[in-house]
């Protein structure tokens, strides 16, 4: 049963893909890679990665297709065609196709348990969780304590996503003044008397969003969840809000300027943790610093904050994120409009095009 | 029991083949909308099916998510099938600021 | 605290840049992030002087191989000593550098990325964990993408993506190495990977044959080797000075030291130049990256470019090094990375100073430059010479070295094309040279300037790594030395 | 005192001077000063320390830095033919300084105080080259003076210039990349060592076959000894002003290389492996070749300095020929020619700028009846043709005829082909005195440049006083050859 | 139950797809879709080697406040690193369709050949402003 279901979703996954690679209406593909995304996470949960499910379908299916769906919004919905066949590109991707079948021909088989992969260190994580850490989800004791580097570096790089795209989007759009109250509403646009169904549905649903946000922040200790599903859910909300109300709506909610501070806020708290733990006299990030005593509560502590430093950052980022591309502005130049920004000898110490942009 | 989840599942892998189907071929935006919504609430089915068929139906959360991902992606398609922006701000829009 | 020094060499820099974000004044946040870097610096020096004993640090206090391991031996804290202090280098030059280059407003972004990317190179090199290798490589190719796009012109943006797209799929290939690695041996400790590479039923699947492919094409992706380097001339030319002299000193560099250790200690020098002989495929990209990127060098007609392009032929180098599998050619390659990042480093901070006098890196605009910057000039020739490896600088040091080992393994050819290929780099070099010392200066060019004329926040730090390369070039003894013990620790698969 | 710090002295000595020439560039008159002041100074040095090497028979050491390479140190020891080659460098340039500043000022030319850095620059190269202590600190110093002569090389900044600067440095670096380092990194991985030691250090390390490839390297490696077909870069230079062009082909640049090689010879094959493998043998072959084509092409030249310049490149293979020899004779009478060649041609260059600033004329044919209005400049310069031919009583006659006492023993045909360039040293030398002195001024030359063929008289005092003394150096040399052949008697005993 | 490896051929074929999208396709929104099908893929291929046949997620089953006896977890690791490399790969993602969004705005186009070509032009243009500019 299980197999027959895994087979039918790889299936359509081959269908997806090569659906998407053919597919040159770029809004329409964007469509079929939340369908991709969707397949995944189907998949993901046949092969019992519940979490890895869970955020692959808020990623992928969710703010995934928002972003490109933004991006599409800045730009062109369609794809030129192409002028010559590919050669290369076939026969490179030929190439590495063959020799990673050539590489599978030695791997033990699927679904295995006498695979490496589970007699090797994963046996401890296996085993010894819950004597050493004590959560029933394994994958976030995993996660946040026995592999707890790992995973401030992988909000070092969720961080480093919202400062890069800040860098590139933020500047030559209009920043509220900090301080000042966002401008009061000029005029109710048509369409929102449009849609009075969503409108209601989306100011009924919030609350229970956030407050779903929040259960699987605190649950991930116990089911699927945790900190990073908790944050993309929240910011879900507030993406939903925005696309309803339009994103100053979100911004008079949580301001720009404090939103770009709190993905700050959460990487500090979980390095917090680990400098707490190293004044301690322990390693950076040993939780059973926290409770000398009774280790296993230090770990629980430890896991909880870092974790809540996990969801802070995430949400933040993804909201920065949603920011930047939902309140640019569509620039429509043509190329031949377009000066060519020539900056050979004539600008001296000059301006950027940033600049350039700011003062237009 | 487990007969009947897995033919539900069955099932619900037909129609979400249906559904596939409609989005690849469209032709216009609205059949590929209404695809890929149909096709995220036979997900959130499948999910929920399998979680009864492994016999751990506590993850119903991840269905839930699923849910409401669909939910918001196929607004923010919607938007932006009808008005080609994300961005139109029904407070302020940013084209009016100085 | 001093047992807490691996960790804190990536953490400072690492917690830095959320404190940039919250601070966001321009003044403090420059001010801070040159502290970040320098006591990084201190903790880096530090360590690299006291290591003796490979130190293993267990991160969250789990031994590995359950928990993440930070390994400190001589030949990490020899890179991330030259990692952290290249960065401080390129910090003090962004402090004014960066001014004009960046829009106010976002300086603090700027720096945090800046910051982020250090301490991503930092965790790559010091990492014992190969899944954090990758997590970290990450961290520092994505601020490096928001960096180069940075850039004074439109191509930054081209540059970036080309870059962001090659990169993700080398990112994405080592990612794919790794996971087979991980399949075969069900660990992801370097030092317990390796130790299951001996065994028969490990060592001899095909499968570890193609996480050995997948691993070194990602690496070379992101190292520039030569059919793979597409990406490097745009994103080192078009980037910020103070990005690209960062770059060009350390990204490279700490991932050859990945490359190094991916062949030296993952999966044995025995397996790599034995089993599978790799070295002489490597060599012969090695050579055609050094010929090549040399001949495209020449024929640049913007100063950074040149740069770019020798840097690729510089790649060549060090692969070479690597290719002999013999611990005199693992010597050659730690010890000509590091006099390869001095000397570029420098050659990049004197481009930004030239810039910024001149108001452009194309060559022809810098006709007469002898004239008008005799000291931006005559440190460009300095390093130069460091380029080429004229005897007196660092350069030469390091491609005696190479030479050594070519020869102790009978390698005459490669000693010959090694030779050969530095004239090019002479070419090159005195191609610049000619046109700031022959070509009369363009009449409306202003006359010689007096020392205030100068951008000393890019010239002061340049000189003063002209001068080090110097000073290495006369008396080498403590760093090769250092190197040497480093090199034979390496080659024989201590991590 | 000791003799290290002598060492250092002399070595630092020409950088101060440099240094200070460099800062005191806005006043002329105290630039010159510095220049003068320094190279006294570093003669004086050097003086000092001969006595120690040539009366007590000591080795001077210095190392300034252990380890420059691993196992290599920038080290340094004076030893007899190093003591020559440093003596020569030193005595001629304070010569070369005054002759310089009357000449710079005379011709008028740009960009002095460059002139006297590089100036410095490439006596203080010249110099570590003559004390280095293993072929490590040699290769310094000898890229040293590559570049610093560079400079000096495109000094007029022209078109011109630039091509010979291309050439000049394409072929010196070239060869001494590709070869002479290869050369070393050999030695250094067959031998174990790099330091020249009395016997050579590769005995016995290295086969018997590879001993002529590596003497190739070696010779081919050191360009700036101009053995044919490397010789291009010299006449090309010869673009550079004259007071460069003396100290290219008589002080410092040529004299380098030939002196590489000769020291290679001694101190790293040793003069027993050579024989005995016979690893020298094409060395001379190719050496007597270049002696012959140089003159051969030297004739034909109508520029004066074009010839001097063939004729350097064929006074040079005598010195090669003389290490290829690898007998005693042959060795002492090639070191004996590094100093007697380099006075008499510097006496030739000096005339040859000289008549330059006095009459602006290059070419030979230009020059008939200069004597009259030059007859100082014309009698040096007839005393410098005699000691290159070789004639007594002029220094050149010795270093031939210890050459010649080398060849004798088993290369007798060497002797021939000395004697053949003897004549053609007469056939295109003699000729220019007498043109000046017995002919009759052409009338269209003495038009060509106005009234002012007949108006000048000899060169500025600073151009004739220094090549009066050279010319008399030629004379003293030989009388004072056999001290020098004593000094150099260690390099073949022992 | 051994089901051979047919799985991880699926895998392969599913990269391949992304990596051929992301080489062979010129408009740059294209490409990143590419880059993230052969992201995804990769995560595929770690969680099918985490997978033990027969098993349940790596949650225990609580019985009584102890885990329960007797059952098989599939792996936890490998879900781990996935989670780490989903975020790497929407990181990745949203920098990328910002750097898209830039170039865009730059050059009026997101197709390579598009902006390849116009940056030869510019630098004809430069090149040509140069020579006339300079003796």
């Amino acid at each position: 049963m299980e197999l027959l279901i895994t087979v039918t979703l790889f299936a359509f996954l081959i269908w997806m893909a090569v659906v998407i690679g053919r597919q040159r209406d770029l809004f329409s593909a964007s469509m079929l890679t939340g369908i991709f995304s969707l397949i995944c996470a189907g998949l993901f949960t046949v092969m019992d990665a519940v979490d890895v499910a869970f955020t692959e379908a808020a990623v992928g299916a969710g703010i995934s297709t928002v972003l490109f769906l933004a991006t599409l919004a800045l730009t062109d919905e369609r794809e030129r065609r192409p002028e010559h066949t590919p050669l290369a590109a076939i026969g490179v991707v030929a190439l590495t196709g063959a020799a990673l079948v050539y590489g599978t021909l030695d791997m033990p088989a699927y679904g295995d348990p006498s695979a490496p992969v589970h007699t090797g260190v994963a046996r401890h994580y296996m085993e010894r969780s819950w004597d050493e850490i004590g959560l029933p989800n394994i994958v976030t004791g995993v996660l946040a304590s026995y592999r707890g580097f790992d995973t401030f570096g992988e909000l070092g790089v969720i961080f480093t996503a919202g400062i890069g795209v800040s860098l590139l989007l933020s500047a030559g759009t209009p920043e509220l003044t900090p301080g000042a109250p966002p401008p009061p509403p000029k005029s109710r646009a048509p369409y929102v008397r449009e849609m009075p169904i969503l409108r209601t549905v989306s100011k009924a649903l919030m609350p229970y969003i956030l407050l779903f946000a929040l259960y699987v922040q605190a649950h991930g200790d116990f089911g699927p969840g945790g900190g990073f599903q908790a944050g993309v859910i929240f910011t879900a909300a507030l993406i939903l809000y925005g696309l309803i109300w339009g994103p100053s709506a979100v911004e008079a909610f949580a301001r720009r300027r404090l939103v770009e501070r709190a993905t700050a806020v959460g990487l500090l708290i979980y390095g917090g943790v680990g400098v707490t733990t190293l004044t301690l006299g322990h390693s950076f990030l040993d939780y059973s610093a926290l409770s000398p005593e009774h280790p296993q509560h230090g770990q629980h502590w430890g896991i909880f904050v870092v974790e809540l430093g996990v969801g802070i950052t995430v949400s933040a980022v993804m909201l920065v994120i949603y920011y930047v591309f939902a309140s640019r502005p569509k620039k429509d130049v043509s190329p031949m409009r377009q000066p060519l920004p020539l900056l050979g000898g004539a600008c001296v110490g000059d301006v950027s095009t940033e600049d350039a942009e700011a003062d237009s | 029991m487990n007969l009947v989840f897995g033919a539900a599942a069955m099932g619900l892998l037909v129609t979400m083949a249906l559904a596939m189907f409609r989005a690849t071929v469209g032709p216009s935006a609205y059949d590929r909308i209404s695809a890929l919504n149909a096709f995220g609430t036979k997900t959130v089915l499948l999910i929920a099916v399998l979680g009864f068929l492994s016999g751990r139906p506590e993850w119903l959360d991840l269905a839930l998510v699923y849910g409401l991902c669909n939910f918001v992606g196929t607004l923010a398609v919607l938007r932006f099938s009808k008005y080609g922006s994300l961005a139109k701000d029904e407070l302020a829009s940013a084209e009016d600021e100085p | 605290m001093k047992e807490q020094l691996p960790v804190l060499v990536v953490v400072v820099p690492l917690l830095t840049a959320p404190l940039l974000v919250l601070l966001r004044a321009p003044a403090a946040v420059r001010i801070l992030s040159l502290l970040a870097a320098a006591a990084s610096t201190a903790a880096a020096v530090t360590l690299a002087l006291t290591v003796e004993a490979p130190i293993s640090y267990h991160l969250g206090g789990w031994p590995p191989p359950i928990g993440i391991e930070y390994r400190v031996t001589q030949a990490t804290a020899f890179v991330l000593a030259l990692v952290t202090t290249i960065a401080t280098f390129s910090l003090l030059l962004g402090a004014r550098g960066t001014r004009s280059e960046v829009t106010n407003g976002r300086t603090h972004l700027f720096y945090a990325a800046f910051l982020l990317c250090l301490a991503g190179l930092l965790g790559m090199v010091v990492t014992g964990d190969a899944f954090n290798v990758f997590v970290f490589l990450e961290i520092s190719s994505l601020s490096t993408y928001a960096l180069v796009a940075m850039g004074r012109r439109r191509r930054a943006f081209t540059a970036a993506l080309n870059y962001l797209i090659l990169g993700t799929i080398g990112g994405t290939f080592v990612l794919i190495g790794i996971g087979l690695l991980f399949q075969m041996t069900g660990t992801l400790n370097a030092l317990d990977i390796a130790r299951h590479m001996t065994q028969a039923e490990v060592g001899g699947t095909r499968t570890v044959q193609v996480a050995f492919a997948f691993l070194v094409v990602g690496f070379g992706i992101k190292l520039a080797v030569f059919p793979l380097h597409q990406w490097l001339p745009n994103a080192y030319a078009e980037s910020p000075s103070a990005v690209s002299s960062f770059l060009a000193g350390t990204a490279t560099k700490v991932i050859y030291f990945q490359t190094m250790r991916a062949l030296l200690v993952l999966f044995g020098a025995s397996y790599v130049f034995g089993t599978l002989r790799f070295g002489l495929f490597l060599g012969v990209l090695s050579l055609l990256g050094m010929f090549a990127g040399s001949l495209a060098a020449i024929y640049q007609t913007s100063l950074k470019r040149l740069l770019a392009y020798s840097s690729i032929g510089q790649v060549g180098y060090l692969t070479l090094a690597l290719s002999f599998g013999s611990e005199a050619g693992t010597y050659a390659g730690l010890l000509h990375m590091g006099a390869h990042a001095i000397t570029k480093t420098a050659l990049f901070v004197v481009a930004a100073a030239i810039v910024s006098g001149v108001g452009t890196d194309r060559i022809d605009a810098l006709a007469g430059l002898g004239k008008r910057l005799p000291l931006c000039a005559f440190a460009f020739v300095l390093g130069g010479l460091g380029l080429i490896g004229v005897p007196g600088t660092a350069g030469f040091v390091s491609k005696w070295a190479l030479l050594e080992a070519a020869l102790a393994d009978g390698h005459l050819g490669y000693a010959a094309a090694l030779l050969l290929s530095s004239l090019l780099a002479v070419v090159y070099v005195w191609r610049v040279v000619e046109v700031m010392y022959f070509r009369q200066p363009p009449p409306d060019a202003p006359a010689a300037r007096g020392l205030r004329g100068y951008d000393w926040g890019a010239l002061g730090p340049a000189l003063v790594l002209m001068v080090a390369s110097i000073l290495l070039g006369v008396w080498s003894s403590p760093i090769t030395g250092y190197v040497r013990t480093a090199a034979t620790q390496l080659f024989r698969g201590g991590l | 005192m000791n003799a290290s710090t002598a060492i250092v002295a002399a070595l630092l000595t020409p950088l101060a001077g440099a240094l200070l020439v460099a800062l005191t560039g806005r006043r002329p008159n105290v630039r010159e000063t510095m220049t003068a002041l320094a190279s006294l100074a570093t003669l004086a040095w050097v003086l000092w320390l001969v006595p120690a090497v040539a009366l007590e028979g000591n080795r001077p050491e210095l190392v300034l830095a252990r380890d420059m390479l691993p196992g290599v140190d920038l080290a340094f020891q004076v030893e007899p033919l190093g003591l020559l080659y440093a003596l020569v460098a030193t005595v001629l340039w304070p010569v070369t300084s005054a002759y310089a500043v009357g000449y710079m000022r005379g011709h008028h030319e740009t960009h002095q105080t460059r002139f006297f850095v590089c100036f410095a620059l490439a006596i203080f190269a010249a110099l570590g080259i003559a004390f280095a202590a293993n072929l490590g600190t040699l290769f310094l110093f000898y890229e040293v003076l590559t570049l610093s002569t560079y400079p000096l090389v495109t000094h007029q900044q022209t078109d011109e210039a630039k091509r010979a600067g291309r050439v000049y440095l394409g072929i010196l670096l070239t060869t001494s990349v590709c070869l002479l380092l290869l050369a070393i990194a050999w030695t250094a991985t067959t031998a174990g060592t790099l330091d020249f030691r009395p016997g050579g250090i590769l005995r016995g390390h290295i086969p018997a076959a590879s001993v002529p490839l590596l003497l190739g390297l070696y010779a081919y490696g050191c360009g700036k000894a101009a053995l044919m077909p490397l010789h291009r870069w010299l006449p090309n230079a010869m673009v550079a002003p004259t007071p460069v062009s003396a100290l290219l082909h008589a002080v410092a640049v040529v004299k380098a290389g030939v002196f590489a090689i000769l020291k290679v010879v001694v101190y790293v094959f040793g003069l027993d492996l050579l024989r005995e493998t016979g690893g020298s043998q094409w060395l001379m072959w190719v050496a007597a070749f270049t002696i012959l084509m140089g003159s051969f092409i030297a004739f034909t030249k109508d520029n004066l300095k074009a010839r001097l310049a063939y004729s350097t490149i064929a006074q040079l293979a005598y010195i090669v020929l003389g290490a290829a020899l690898a007998t005693p004779d042959g060795i002492l009478g090639g070191g004996l020619h590094i100093a007697t060649h380099a006075v008499g041609k510097i006496t030739l260059f000096f005339c040859a700028g000289a008549i330059l600033v006095a009459s602006h004329k290059k070419n030979i044919s230009e020059m008939d009846g200069l004597g009259r209005a030059m007859p100082l400049t014309m009698g040096a310069f007839f005393v410098g043709s005699l000691s290159i031919i070789g004639v007594p009583p002029m220094g050149g006659s010795w270093s031939k005829w210890m050459l010649a006492l080398g060849a004798a023993d088993g290369h007798a045909i060497f002797i021939g082909v000395l004697m053949l360039s003897s004549l053609l040293n007469i056939g295109y030398l003699i000729p220019i005195p007498i043109r000046a002195f017995f002919f009759d001024p052409k009338p269209e030359h003495a038009h060509g440049h106005g009234s002012a063929a007949h108006a000048h008289g000899e060169a500025p005092l600073l151009c004739v006083v220094p090549l009066c003394i050279t010319a008399a150096g030629c004379l003293a040399l030989f009388f004072f050859a056999d001290q020098i052949v004593d000094l150099l008697r260690p390099l073949v005993e022992g | 139950m051994n089901t051979g490896i047919w799985n991880y051929w699926v895998v392969v074929f599913l990269m391949m797809a992304g990596l051929y999208v992301v080489m062979a396709k010129r408009n740059y929104v294209k490409k990143l879709m590419g880059l993230s099908i052969f992201q995804v893929s990769v995560i595929m291929l770690y969680v099918s080697m985490g997978k033990v046949t027969g098993g349940t997620a790596p949650i225990y089953v609580l019985d009584g406040g102890t885990p329960a006896e007797g059952i098989v977890y599939s792996n936890a690791l490998p879900h781990v690193l996935m989670l780490t490399a989903i975020v790497v790969g929407v990181a990745t993602t949203a920098v990328g369709l910002g750097l898209i969004v830039r170039v865009r705005e730059a050059y009026g186009s997101v197709e390579e050949d598009v902006v390849t070509e116009q940056d030869r032009a510019a630098e004809a243009a430069e090149a040509r402003d140069f020579a006339e500019a300079g003796p």
